[in-house]
């Protein structure tokens, strides 16, 4: 069924166990992003340590694809650099437009790329895309922030 | 229990023809967001464009003649719908519009009823559908105005209990939908304008969701405007509907302002033409107003009380089918008393946009999220609900499918 | 000159195959009015119906994917078709709409390029169209902005000579519009623009007599804002666009609130999505979306710029056939440059109404009276015109009938 | 040719011969209509005496069937009790709105039956009536001023 190429045993797993969810209380910036279609909002905090995503948390309401996505994502750019973690959400963000025609690069995205399948489902990316774009915007904040 | 052929009506529909994912049927319970449409009124569109097309009122030649008969033509079918005078129908591009219309011109005036101040109320409620909550919000920020509201009680009706003190000689309009496009609740619409038009409040109901599905006559439901979509009852897209009483319009500003709306113009300043010409300004949809008309002829010929019996007797099958499901919660009234063929829906672990996306698999068409009722959807603590919504080409068994394929989804998430 | 092949266009029309009073052909010279619309843009309107028809960006179904995609797949046309970014195209129902929706939002604001005050000055022109005057007429009575505006030379083209002390550092906004709709007169919006950029203002193009015309590049046009309508340029009815500055859009306030405009709501509040859905709140015109994109389609396959070519030519012709005429009088430029195929002209002791309603029974259709531009009546010193407009499905034989016709006229009239 | 029922000869003349045509300087009502669709306008005065129409004069741009009907009429109207007058507006009205089904009453309408024929062409309709809504406005206006 054509259904399985989206809800990938992966995404399931973290949907019914997200990681990095339950906001922390130390941060470096707070952000709250909605998906105005469905209603679906994430509050997002991170935690900024030269120039290291020292910590990422979250909180939020949302369908299987969107928390699944956002648990991924967290556990992904937890510890990485500010630059390294712009280039895995750029990736993800050209694999959610590729409408079926990426796999995603695995080294990069790990169990993101279960996600590929989003990509043929246009009314679901933005859920695919909701926490990742929530992260961005912190990291540029942040980023921004330590500059001055 | 009393059912439309269903089969026959089918047959003017095309769209039933298209094969949907898996190759399965389609189950449209998604006519709460729009109506499909039947060939007849497809075709009124075309014969306007291939026979009478021209701008209406506007040329002395044979096309502009018979555009504007077609036009105005329409206009009186919508009037008879309605039980309104001719002068009292104004076609907007949507109900979106035509509320908005109507904020605009409260505003754009500071004499007599239509001007509000400091002080002033407008009375909402709860469960409005965001186009008649946010143009009120708006217009309240614009004339100091004060917006309040009638909560929803926790069977998913209006909750009238309070509304000694909420409509009060304060009260300036009183803005309220019909039904319910999330719980299906239909409000008693003459009980609040009654009392409403004792403290002069002025009257505005959302009838999207009614119009539609029964008949509605403006001169016993003591509304002073009324508002509805042409693509939610088997009309085009882009044609909406504004009634209000003669006496009303006439004193009311316009809204748009262009060609046709004009009595006369300088370049320092112009007079309005008389109701409706002066809220139609520039071109106006006239291809649409012709296909509402067309629409309205259909279901006429059908008849609204059988539609509404007919829709009655799938809200019951419905609602009770949907109560035998474990882990799914109704939110509206669970009884078909006052109450349309709209059902919403939660699942248990299930998020509606996935549960939505199964069900797509089946061919059945289902609305998710928050409808455009966003403050419903805090109150009854949800971010989404999931939608089916019935209309006349809707028969029992597409309801069987919903059910099967509720207990699909359950299935693949593996609850139950 | 340059003709197109128009027996083979005129085979796409099926309106061409009626037969007008007295079994006369078609001779349709009032596409300024409104143009008629190819098979190709009503099959396009009926596949979205019977094939995708759904609310779009609404629901999780393929019916509503499918929707999305064809509603989206318009903007995109429309976007290339001027040049534009895609989130820069907002669909409304008619360039009125456009034009009002613009004029709200400055009065919906005080911050910023948007926010008006006394003292401040709209500029247009005595050619406006209607739809191009009293949106700002309104505008300024709101903010207690002044209307200044551009006379008209003797030859019916924008006296520019006063433009040094007409747009000043007062000048918040220059609306003009690109090509007169009696006059057929072309503007030099390009040179307007630069010395209102320097000085701050915003310059709004009404593109209503260009769009569909000749080829128009927003990204050298040097406008802010352009609005057309669909309907002129073989589109639908009920559908406009308003192309504006990314910038812009994004510092602007909404004009219509509803559904799938916002961000989020509370009952006290809301929120709004980023430009365009930010200006289409509802469910928006979208068979009449996707009508305009086969339209743009139609005529990018044949070419603007033969387009163009082609109507320069009628002009030519049809301005030499009526110069021959005794007692006709032409409003306007004699010749072809910076001018469009618009010809506006007058019969000595013959009234407009009169002379639209001889040609009517030889099948010829014009528009006569003020065409939604009074003020420029008056600087002509007439009640109204008789004007001539063609497009890509006239051709010269359409202009010799015109011709014989005006001559029947003068004889039935007992004038010449 | 269809045309001919509606310019008949006798309106040609009207139009080129207008009656009634000059604003008098005497007047107990003037008013001004237009005709927002075509720009055609028209002054009218009337002078009441005793509830007679002693004088009615007017001045306007139009067409021919707005011009010989506002001809028609003032010769009609003049010197009738506004009683008389409104009787024959009403049935001119009448005449108007009956898409070619009536032939008008001669007796009562005079010259203006040659309108008769307007009534098929639902566009002009409202030329013809332009100076008849003008001079009922005017009597309107007459009367309940008398009346004070
Ligand atoms: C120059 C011009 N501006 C504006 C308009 C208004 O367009 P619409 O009536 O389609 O809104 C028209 C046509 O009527 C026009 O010719
Ligand atoms: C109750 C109600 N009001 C208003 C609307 C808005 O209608 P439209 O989007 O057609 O303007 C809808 C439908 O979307 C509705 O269900």
């Amino acid at each position: 069924m054509e259904l399985d190429s989206l809800y990938q045993e992966v995404i399931l797993d973290h949907y019914k166990h997200p990681l990095h969810k339950g906001l922390s209380t130390e941060k470096t910036v707070q952000v709250h992003h909605v998906n105005p279609s469905c209603g679906d909002e994430i509050t997002l905090n991170i935690l900024l340590q030269d120039g290291v995503v020292s910590d990422v948390t979250w909180d939020g309401v949302g369908c299987s694809i969107s928390q699944a996505s956002v648990s991924m994502m967290s556990d992904l750019v937890h510890g990485k650099s500010l630059d390294e973690a712009f280039v895995i959400v750029d990736s993800f963000s050209e694999l959610m437009s590729s409408k079926g025609s990426l796999q995603g690069d695995e080294s990069l995205l790990e169990d993101a790329v279960a996600l590929a399948g989003v990509s043929k489902f246009p009314a679901r990316v933005k859920c695919a895309l909701l926490g990742w774009m929530a992260f961005k915007d912190a990291a540029i904040q942040g980023r921004d922030g330590e500059k001055i | 229990m009393s059912l439309l052929d269903v089969a026959a009506i089918k047959a003017d529909f095309p769209i039933f023809d298209k094969k949907m994912r898996n190759d399965a049927r389609l189950v449209y319970l998604d006519s709460g967001a729009t109506s499909h449409k039947p060939q007849q009124v497809l075709d009124a569109e075309r014969t306007f464009y291939t026979q009478h097309n021209a701008a209406v009122h506007r040329g002395s030649h044979l096309l502009a003649e018979e555009a504007s008969a077609a036009y105005e033509g329409a206009r009186e079918i919508v009037s008879h719908f309605i039980g309104a005078d001719v002068d009292e129908i104004i076609f907007t591009k949507s109900a979106t519009e035509s509320l908005n219309l109507l904020a605009y011109s409260f505003s754009n005036t500071n004499r007599g009823v239509f001007a509000l101040k400091p002080g002033d109320e407008i009375l909402v409620s709860e469960m409005e559908h965001h186009a008649n909550l946010i143009p009120w919000q708006q217009l309240a920020k614009r004339t100091g105005a004060t917006l309040t509201w009638f909560g929803t009680t926790d069977e998913g009706r209006l909750d009238i209990s309070k509304i000694d003190s909420l409509i009060s000689t304060r009260t300036k309009i009183v803005a309220i939908t019909h039904q319910s496009n999330v719980l299906g609740s239909i409000n008693p619409i003459h009980m609040i304008a009654e009392k409403a038009h004792t403290v002069g409040a002025l009257v505005v109901v959302d009838a999207c969701q009614s119009a539609p599905h029964f008949a509605l006559d403006v001169s016993t439901l003591d509304a002073d405007f009324i508002a509805f979509s042409g693509h939610k009852m088997l009309g085009p897209t882009g044609i909406g509907v504004l009634w209000g009483r003669a006496a009303l319009l006439a004193q009311m500003e316009p809204f748009l302002y262009g060609g046709s709306m004009i009595e006369s113009v300088t370049m320092e300043s112009a007079t309005w033409a008389p109701a409706p010409r002066k809220f139609e300004a520039g071109v106006p949809n006239m291809a649409q107003a012709v296909g509402l008309g067309a629409a309205i002829n259909y279901l006429q010929a059908i008849g609204m009380e059988k539609i509404h019996d007919h829709e009655v007797a799938l809200t019951n099958y419905a609602l009770s089918g949907l109560q035998t499901i474990k882990g799914l919660r109704i939110f509206g009234p669970l009884d078909t008393v006052d109450r349309g063929g709209v059902i919403s829906f939660a699942l248990d672990e299930i998020h509606p946009h996935d549960a939505g996306q199964v069900l797509d698999q089946y061919g059945i068409a289902v609305r998710t999220g928050h409808h455009c009722a966003w403050p419903l959807m805090r109150k009854f603590g949800v971010a989404g609900t999931t939608r089916a919504s019935f209309y006349l080409y809707n028969d029992l068994s597409d309801i069987d499918v919903l059910i099967d394929g509720i207990a699909a989804t359950q299935k693949y998430f593996k609850v139950s």
